[in-house]
């Protein structure tokens, strides 16, 4: 019982620090591929130190809710998804769970970007959810089919199953390269930062966030990125022990990375419709292999 | 590399990622403060000054677009005549580090360094007096204490110098529109002038040069207002040039011809390139326009029946008796010589001052209503006690008429320079030698020395003649021009500088030679003239002629005994005269050669000036 | 959809100069842009009646920030015009050396304006790099980095440095050894030429009418270029090809930006081979006493976004009467922005304006 | 060039045309005459309206307004001597109360450079549907770019008035 | 650069957090904006410093006015140094915004920046490079470490001067004063 309670307060420092890690690394890299030396790896640790100190600017109650929230959808998001040996609530909860949770997030953001009175945070939401619709199709899709092929929908049997032998990638190709397409959007980095395009529409849904308020959106960016890659080691890369988990996170987040550097923008309509047409139909038809089978 | 522009292919989806190569590449980035760029050799950064060369002209600021050179005074620099003692400050918060100031400077003294960092909080410290690494010591690092950390205005680098003026790109005409002359083979044979002047393009060419930093107006004694009348002359517009000069200077012909222009060693375009023909524009004025009167149209004030007498028709009684006559006073004029100009008269040989100009300046004072009285040596045909009676103001500018002698073994044989010049300008030709030897090193001893070689050219047309000239002095401390030396050598003249005259050899009444001994020093440690030589060194100069022009001193026979008692002497041995020329007479005032030390034309016209007001005054006065 | 005023204001990441466009947006779709220029307006006409002709030599250049030297050239030629003064045939050398690598820096500016506004920061680091090396070159030329003041009327203020030619040919091997990683990861990206591909598009009428000059023109297919049609400094010695496109929009126009900075790095190699030898600087007569004789003259000069052309009436006087500058993006800012914006989708905004190389301090003035 | 020059000299009365130079064709025209001129250069072929400027004459109190007009190039590979050709169309308006007819239906481009002659200058140009204001932030007295209006004395009644905040009151001139 | 010490973080985190992560609002007001791009990529890259462009002030802390002001820039350079969160720093750029630089005599630029916003670093220079711009960084690192970088404290103190200022510089102003003026007319 103690070490669920204390792995409770454990994992989401662990992500906390693999998720600065990873922003700093991503800075890091970011930087190498443009032939400059990236600030420090403890940079994002800098900014959210910085922000913690300034002066913030809130725009009613409302406003304030909505950043808590999302960070607490994050946070408890967390807890569900096995690290390695961790996983305290991850045999209670399963998939279904973690999908249902997976909406919070943005449902705070709304929330307190409808406080606030900019039309580009507007704009801002309307792109998240267009694309928040662009990305759940083909991630659906690739859950249902690791669901189907292993027949359970508890996060820990999947993991289990492939301990045993080999991991479900090899099983099922497609669901996961259709899964690691829509990385990039699930993390909202470079072709599918419509969300927070600072060119576009002055940073999107953070233009208001002064202060406090950006650095815990940094801290919740900071977890969403563990939980993407997490949930993608877990379902297909069988997460082992806690140095080989990371080490697959790490792989996985760089091969994320090279996509965000070489490409631009993509405009929203693009986006959707690229989200739809190739990830979607490998999902459906690994769905299919998987049922047939 | 250069494949055809046309390899439009597909864009492809996979292409992209040859840029991750990059990530194994070693970055491009300087990092700045660790690792430091070097700036170029022409960088334009914060101003640095000369302070020795930089004479404080203000073309920096004139030409700054942004007025952001401001000329400053600074007390601790000693403002000598040609020179102000002005620096250009520069405020950083309107300077654009465009350089025009640099390629304007004359004298090149300012420059642009290479270190362009300042940062402050205060917008005040960004006013910066340009100065060097010689004159300031402590804001001037040297490399291993300087440090890019605490760079600004006080914190520089030494010898960090980069974008300097260069003569082929400044934005004045170093060079000057040459003067036709008459070539030096020619012009020694004859009189004729050796100056031709400017033609009109050539005035307006030269005249488009000046810069108009008035340093020429501080270092002419008279202070004309030269800028404008050289303005007046590149708009073409000679009459009013003359306007402006008569405002200051009556005797312009004579002026333009034998200034010693102190402007033009004053010109700051001479620093570095040669100055502008600031006598050649003032004798061109003159020369365009000839009749004075019709175009200038002075008229007297209103009369006041004061009488005042002028003694001597030179620069300065001429100027007296032409201000004077304009405030209103009814002037007469006495000299001695048959018209008027005083030394110019028979000084100046004919190819450097024509009597015609003389005499053009001269009949235009008189047509203002100055009354002449010509051929009057005062103390023989008048006396001094009933001109001291029955005028009401005299002024003196009788100049040093008196020619000094060596006094060496039989001088008396030799020849005094006024009167050799004075017979040859206006009396009958001297009959001269064919070896003429000329002891002397001033401009008289050149002029003596030229004249006596075009006379020997004109008496003995094809046989060889040779002119020598022997001074004390040597040839950096030659009291004479440099122009005057150069042309003197090139008509053919020997120089023997740094010998004195020791005894003039006499065969059977005829001049044999000259016995010269090596000289050791000229002035002593007070800078009086007291020469000093070696017994031992001898050299003898064979010549048939003889020739004295060491110098000249004033006659004041004339003036009586008990009037002359009254008045009071400077040690050096001139009249001492207030800053209006009066002298310790009060009714006698004097000017000229017998009051200044310049000895020059232009210094007696400006002490007349001042005696002018001085009379004017005094008469008005009490 | 409710109607949303939108402003694309003055602050805005990316935006070069500053440059306000406000939108009336229905949901994702634009009804009606107004450009609201003037956040740059300084009068430089106006100033340019208060000081003699060499005062405006270092005025002159700072009208347009991205490419300056075109502007001291439009203005040293109309001086020289209208003075009848000669320039030596080593300055004409100089001047087109040095028009050509703002060129290549201007585009390269391009470049980085247009990646960035696309989000596209890997080749905006690339490029600046590349800028950053000829402004190198610049600084060792002229003594600074953006604006140079060397082209003044009369040729050019100072000679080449010594060992100016193998650095500059270096650098441009540089940039010309990194054009095939800019067509793989720029102007071949399948992503980029989704973005860009139909966007802002422009017949070949529309154009004559709006009386747009440059790469616009150009991508419509009217090979015009100033160079060409009325040659100035050297450019009827060197062979150098205009490159054109046919469908006018904003793809066609990158990569005309491409095939222009091939060429005028071909062009600044040849004429460091062909440069003679002699004076470069004519002397112009005394700065505080130079009237020019009346006149008025119409100039005009390809600076790096089209026709640049200044109109200039002098009445003898020692400064200059009227001077009007025809800037290239004075149309292109006003006319032809509004006219695409119109229902295109507020992402592409920021892509049509920079595509367009709008340049605020262009239409200020 | 002189063909040109004959043709507009022929079709229309009461013109003035001068050579600037080589290619630079100065032509001066009574105010009415002007947009008959500028069709007939348009469907000549001169369709590129460069620029529309305006000379302030403070001496003769008139304005005079310069169209320079040239063309783009109708065939694209060789350029015929008629494209370098430029036409600075000019006529004087009086100073006091400068009206002139928009040239909209003509040339569509000549919008925005009425509207800044408007603005700095005073001109106004009915038929012109967008006359706001385009540069200026506030209205001045005087248009700024007419000769009368003294920059410098403006800014030293304007700004220079100013105070500071506090301690620099001092030391700055 | 003491980025590394561990003791001052623990010290005092707030300021070594804003001298070690500024975020400089991208708002190009006059011609020095061709300076930003440079330092800000791979050439001079100010992201070693922590130095990053953002959008919007209200997440900056600092607000670099590069080059010449004009009235019309005015109004929204105020604007946004208002909007941005409290301890924000101003650096001015270039020799315009001290005295008037090369617009001295023009209609329609400011001449002084400081009568209207506090303005905490001054750099000279006609575009300065941006070597000069990491010098004005490291300048305002030891401001902020001697607590002498108050701009915004001056701001808040003295903003009825401040206000009467902008109002005579460019009219009526449309936007309510950021702090209590007090009665207009005492």
């Amino acid at each position: 019982m103690i070490i669920k309670v204390i792995s409770i307060i454990v994992l989401p420092l662990i992500a906390l620090i693999i998720g600065f890690f990873f922003l700093g690394l991503s800075r890091k890299v970011i930087a190498r591929i443009h032939r400059r030396y990236g600030p420090p790896i403890s940079q994002p640790l800098i900014d959210v130190i910085k922000l913690i100190n300034q002066e913030s600017i809130s725009h009613g109650k409302l406003f304030d809710m909505g950043v808590i929230l999302s960070l607490a959808g994050s946070v408890i998001l967390v807890l569900f998804i096995p690290f390695g040996g961790i996983a305290p609530l991850a045999t209670s909860g399963d998939l279904l769970v973690i999908i249902y949770l997976m909406l919070l997030a943005p449902l705070g953001v709304a929330l307190s970007g409808g406080e606030a009175a900019n039309p580009n945070v507007s704009i801002g939401i309307s792109r998240k959810m267009m694309l928040a619709l662009g990305y759940e199709v083909p991630f659906l899709f690739s859950l249902l089919a690791v669901m189907t092929w292993y027949k359970t929908t508890s996060l820990v049997e999947v993991v289990k199953a492939q301990q045993s032998f080999l991991w479900a990638i090899f099983y099922l190709p497609l669901p996961a390269v259709a899964y690691f397409m829509i990385l990039p959007a699930m993390l909202g980095i470079r072709p599918f930062d419509i969300v927070s395009a600072p060119q576009e529409i002055a940073s999107g849904t953070a233009v208001e966030y002064g202060g406090r308020y950006l650095a815990l959106t940094t801290i919740q960016h900071a977890f969403h990125i563990f939980i993407d890659i997490a949930l993608f080691v877990n379902l297909f890369l069988g997460g082992g022990n806690l140095l080989t988990f990371f080490v697959k996170m790490l792989v996985v987040f760089l091969l994320g990375l090279f996509i965000n550097a070489v490409f631009p923008r993509l405009r929203i309509d693009q986006a959707i419709k690229y989200c739809w047409k190739w990830p979607a139909i490998l999902a459906l038809v690994g769905l299919i292999i998987a049922r047939i089978i | 590399m250069k494949e055809k522009s046309k390899v439009n292919g597909k864009p492809s989806l996979l292409g992209p990622f040859k840029a991750i190569k990059y990530l194994f590449k070693k970055p491009v980035t300087l990092r700045y403060p660790f690792e430091l760029k070097e700036p170029s050799l022409r960088c334009r950064g914060f101003h640095l000054n000369d302070w020795d060369k930089c004479t404080g002209c203000g073309n920096c600021a004139d030409i700054c677009p942004n007025e952001a050179v401001t000329m400053v005074e600074i007390p601790e620099i000693e403002a000598k005549p040609g020179e102000k003692n002005e620096r250009p400050q520069i405020d950083y918060g309107r300077c654009c580090f465009c350089g025009l100031c640099v390629d304007i400077c004359p004298p090149g003294s300012l420059r642009l360094s290479r270190d362009y960092f300042h940062i402050h909080f205060k917008t005040s410290t960004f006013n910066l007096l340009a100065k060097d690494e010689k004159i300031d010591k402590e804001h001037f690092l040297p490399a291993d204490k300087y440090s890019v950390f605490k760079a600004s205005l006080a914190h520089r680098k030494k010898d960090n110098e980069g974008f300097s003026s260069e003569l082929k790109y400044s934005l004045f005409e170093p060079k000057r529109v040459s003067m036709p002359q008459v070539k030096p083979e020619e012009r020694k044979l004859s009189f004729v002038e050796q100056v031709l002047g400017y033609s009109k393009e050539e005035a307006k060419q030269e005249a488009s040069r000046c810069l108009e930093c008035k340093l020429c107006e501080d270092a002419c004694p008279a202070h004309l207002k030269i800028s404008d009348y050289v303005r007046a002359i590149y708009e073409d517009k000679p009459d009013e040039s003359l306007r402006k000069i008569f405002e200051d200077n009556p005797i312009p012909a004579i002026c333009g011809r034998i200034c010693m222009a102190h402007c033009e060693d004053a010109c700051s375009l001479g620093k570095r390139g040669e100055p502008v023909a600031v006598r050649w524009l003032k004798r061109y004025a003159s020369d365009m326009i000839e009749d004075y009167k019709k175009t200038l149209r002075l008229k007297p004030a209103k009369s006041i029946d004061k009488k005042v007498a002028v003694i001597g028709a030179g620069p300065g009684g001429l100027s007296v008796a032409y201000f004077l006559r304009l405030k209103g006073y009814t002037v007469t004029v006495f000299d001695s010589l048959p018209g008027g100009g005083g030394m110019m008269r028979i000084g100046p040989p004919p190819y450097r001052l024509p009597i015609e100009s003389i005499d053009k300046d001269v009949s235009h004072i008189a047509s203002l209503g100055v009354k002449f009285r010509f051929n009057t040596t005062v103390g023989k045909d008048i006396l001094f006690e009933d001109i001291y009676k029955n005028y009401d103001a005299i002024h003196l500018g009788i100049g040093m008429t008196v020619s000094h002698s060596t006094r060496v073994k039989n001088s008396e044989k030799a020849y005094l320079a006024l009167q050799f010049l004075q017979e040859n300008k206006i009396g009958k030709k001297v009959k001269v030698g064919k070896e003429i030897i000329v002891i002397g090193g001033g401009n008289v001893a050149i002029d003596v020395a030229r004249e006596a070689l075009r006379l020997q050219h004109i008496q003995y047309p094809e046989e060889k003649v040779i002119t020598k000239t022997v001074s004390l002095e040597d040839w950096d401390i030659m009291p004479a021009t440099k122009e005057e030396i150069e042309d003197a050598k090139a008509e053919g003249i020997q120089f023997n500088p740094g010998w004195g005259p020791k005894e003039i050899k006499i065969e059977d009444s005829k001049v044999k030679g000259l016995l010269c001994i090596k000289v050791k020093s000229v002035f002593d440690e007070q800078r009086r003239f007291r020469p000093t030589f070696y017994e031992e060194k001898e050299m003898f100069l064979k010549g048939d002629m003889v020739i004295e022009a060491i110098g000249q001193g004033p006659n004041f026979s004339f003036i009586p005994k008990e009037l002359f008692k009254k008045l009071e002497f400077t040690p050096r041995r001139k009249i001492k005269v207030t800053e209006f020329g009066q002298t310790s007479i009060p009714k006698v005032f004097a000017g000229g050669d017998i009051v200044n030390l310049n000895l020059d034309a232009i210094t007696a016209i400006a002490d007349a000036k001042r005696a002018a007001e001085g009379i004017d005054l005094y008469l008005k006065g009490n | 959809m409710r109607e949303l005023e939108l402003y694309f204001g003055p602050q805005h990441l990316g935006m070069v100069g500053n440059f306000s466009i406000t939108l009336k947006v229905e949901g994702d779709q634009i009804l009606e842009a107004h450009a609201n220029p003037g956040w740059l307006h300084r009068g430089f006409e106006k100033l340019m009646e208060y000081r003699t002709w060499i005062q405006n030599f270092p005025l002159v250049c700072r009208i347009n920030v991205i490419e300056p030297d075109s502007m001291e050239m439009v203005y040293a030629m109309a001086v020289e015009k209208l003075a009848k003064i000669e320039v030596p045939e080593r300055a004409n050398y100089i001047r087109a050396i040095v028009l050509e690598l703002s060129r290549l820096a201007s585009h390269l500016f391009g470049c980085w304006a247009y990646a960035n506004m696309l989000g596209f920061d890997t080749v905006a680091q690339w490029a600046m790099y590349h800028r950053d090396l000829i402004l190198d070159l610049f600084e060792q030329l002229t003594g600074a980095r953006v604006y140079h003041i060397y082209i003044c009327p009369g040729g050019v203020r100072r000679d080449l440095p010594e060992g100016f030619k193998e650095k500059a040919l270096n650098t441009l091997h540089t940039i010309g050894g990194c054009i095939p990683d800019y067509d793989a990861t720029f102007f071949n990206n399948r992503l980029f030429y989704e973005r860009a591909k139909g966007i802002g598009k422009i017949t070949r009428e529309e154009a004559k009418e709006l009386g747009v000059t440059g790469q616009i023109l150009r991508a419509t297919g009217i090979n015009f270029d100033i160079r060409k049609v009325e040659p100035y400094a050297v450019y009827d010695k060197v062979d150098f090809e205009i490159p054109t496109r046919e469908d006018g929009d904003a793809y066609s126009r990158v990569w005309i930006i491409r095939d222009e900075m091939i060429q005028s790095v071909h062009t600044i190699m040849q004429c460091l081979e062909k440069i003679p030898e002699g004076e470069v600087y004519k002397r112009v007569p005394n700065p505080f006493k130079w009237n020019i004789p009346k006149g008025e003259t119409y100039v005009r000069v390809e600076s790096s976004r089209g026709e640049l052309g200044l109109y200039m009436v002098s009445n003898g006087k020692d400064k200059p009467y009227r001077v009007h500058f025809r800037t290239p993006s004075y149309p292109h800012g006003l006319l032809v922005l509004e006219k695409l914006l119109k229902n295109a989708s507020i992402a592409d905004v920021g892509n049509i304006m920079i595509s367009l190389y709008v340049t605020a301090p262009e239409i200020d003035r | 060039m002189n063909k040109l020059k004959k043709e507009l000299k022929s079709s229309f009365k009461g013109i003035r045309t001068g050579i600037l130079e080589d290619n630079r064709l100065a032509v001066s025209a009574p105010k009415d005459a002007v947009l008959p001129i500028l069709s007939f250069l348009k469907n000549k072929g001169y369709e590129h309206l460069s620029l529309i400027s305006c000379v302030d004459w403070i001496e003769e109190k008139e304005l005079e307004l310069v169209y320079v007009i040239t063309s783009y190039l109708q065939k694209n590979d060789e350029y015929a001597d008629n494209e370098r050709l430029h036409i600075l169309l000019k006529t004087r308006i009086s100073r006091e109360n400068p009206e002139f007819k928009t040239l909209v239906p003509i040339f569509k481009n000549a919008e925005p450079y009425e509207r800044e002659l408007h603005e700095l200058f005073g001109i106004n140009f009915e038929g012109n549907k967008r006359l706001t204001p385009l540069l200026l932030e506030r209205a001045y007295k005087i248009p700024p770019f007419r000769k009368d209006f003294n920059t410098r004395e403006y800014v030293k009644e304007k700004f220079d008035k100013i105070s500071f905040v506090e301690e620099k009151k001092n030391e700055r001139a | 650069m003491d980025r590394g010490s561990i003791k001052k973080w623990l010290k005092a985190p707030g300021k070594m957090g804003q001298k070690y992560s500024f975020w400089v609002v991208y708002f190009c007001t006059g011609c020095g904006i061709i300076e930003i791009p440079p330092t800000i990529t791979s050439r001079w890259d100010a992201e070693r410093f922590g130095v990053i462009p953002v959008a919007t002030p209200r997440q900056a802390n600092l607000f670099l006015i590069t080059g010449y002001v004009s009235v019309k820039t005015l109004r929204a350079i105020i604007r946004t140094y208002e909007q941005m969160p409290d301890p924000k720093y101003t650096v001015g750029f270039g020799s315009c915004p001290i005295n008037g630089g090369m617009y001295w005599d023009s209609y329609n630029t400011i001449k002084h920046l400081d009568k209207y916003i506090p303005v905490d670093g001054w750099i000279a220079g006609c575009m300065p490079r941006p070597e000069s711009i990491f010098i004005a960084v490291t300048h305002l690192w030891t401001m902020i470490d001697k607590g002498m970088a108050t701009g915004y404290i001056k701001y808040r103190e003295k903003y009825k001067n401040y206000r009467k200022n902008q109002e005579e510089a460019l009219g009526k102003l449309e936007w309510p004063p950021l702090y209590p003026v007090g009665d207009k007319n005492e």
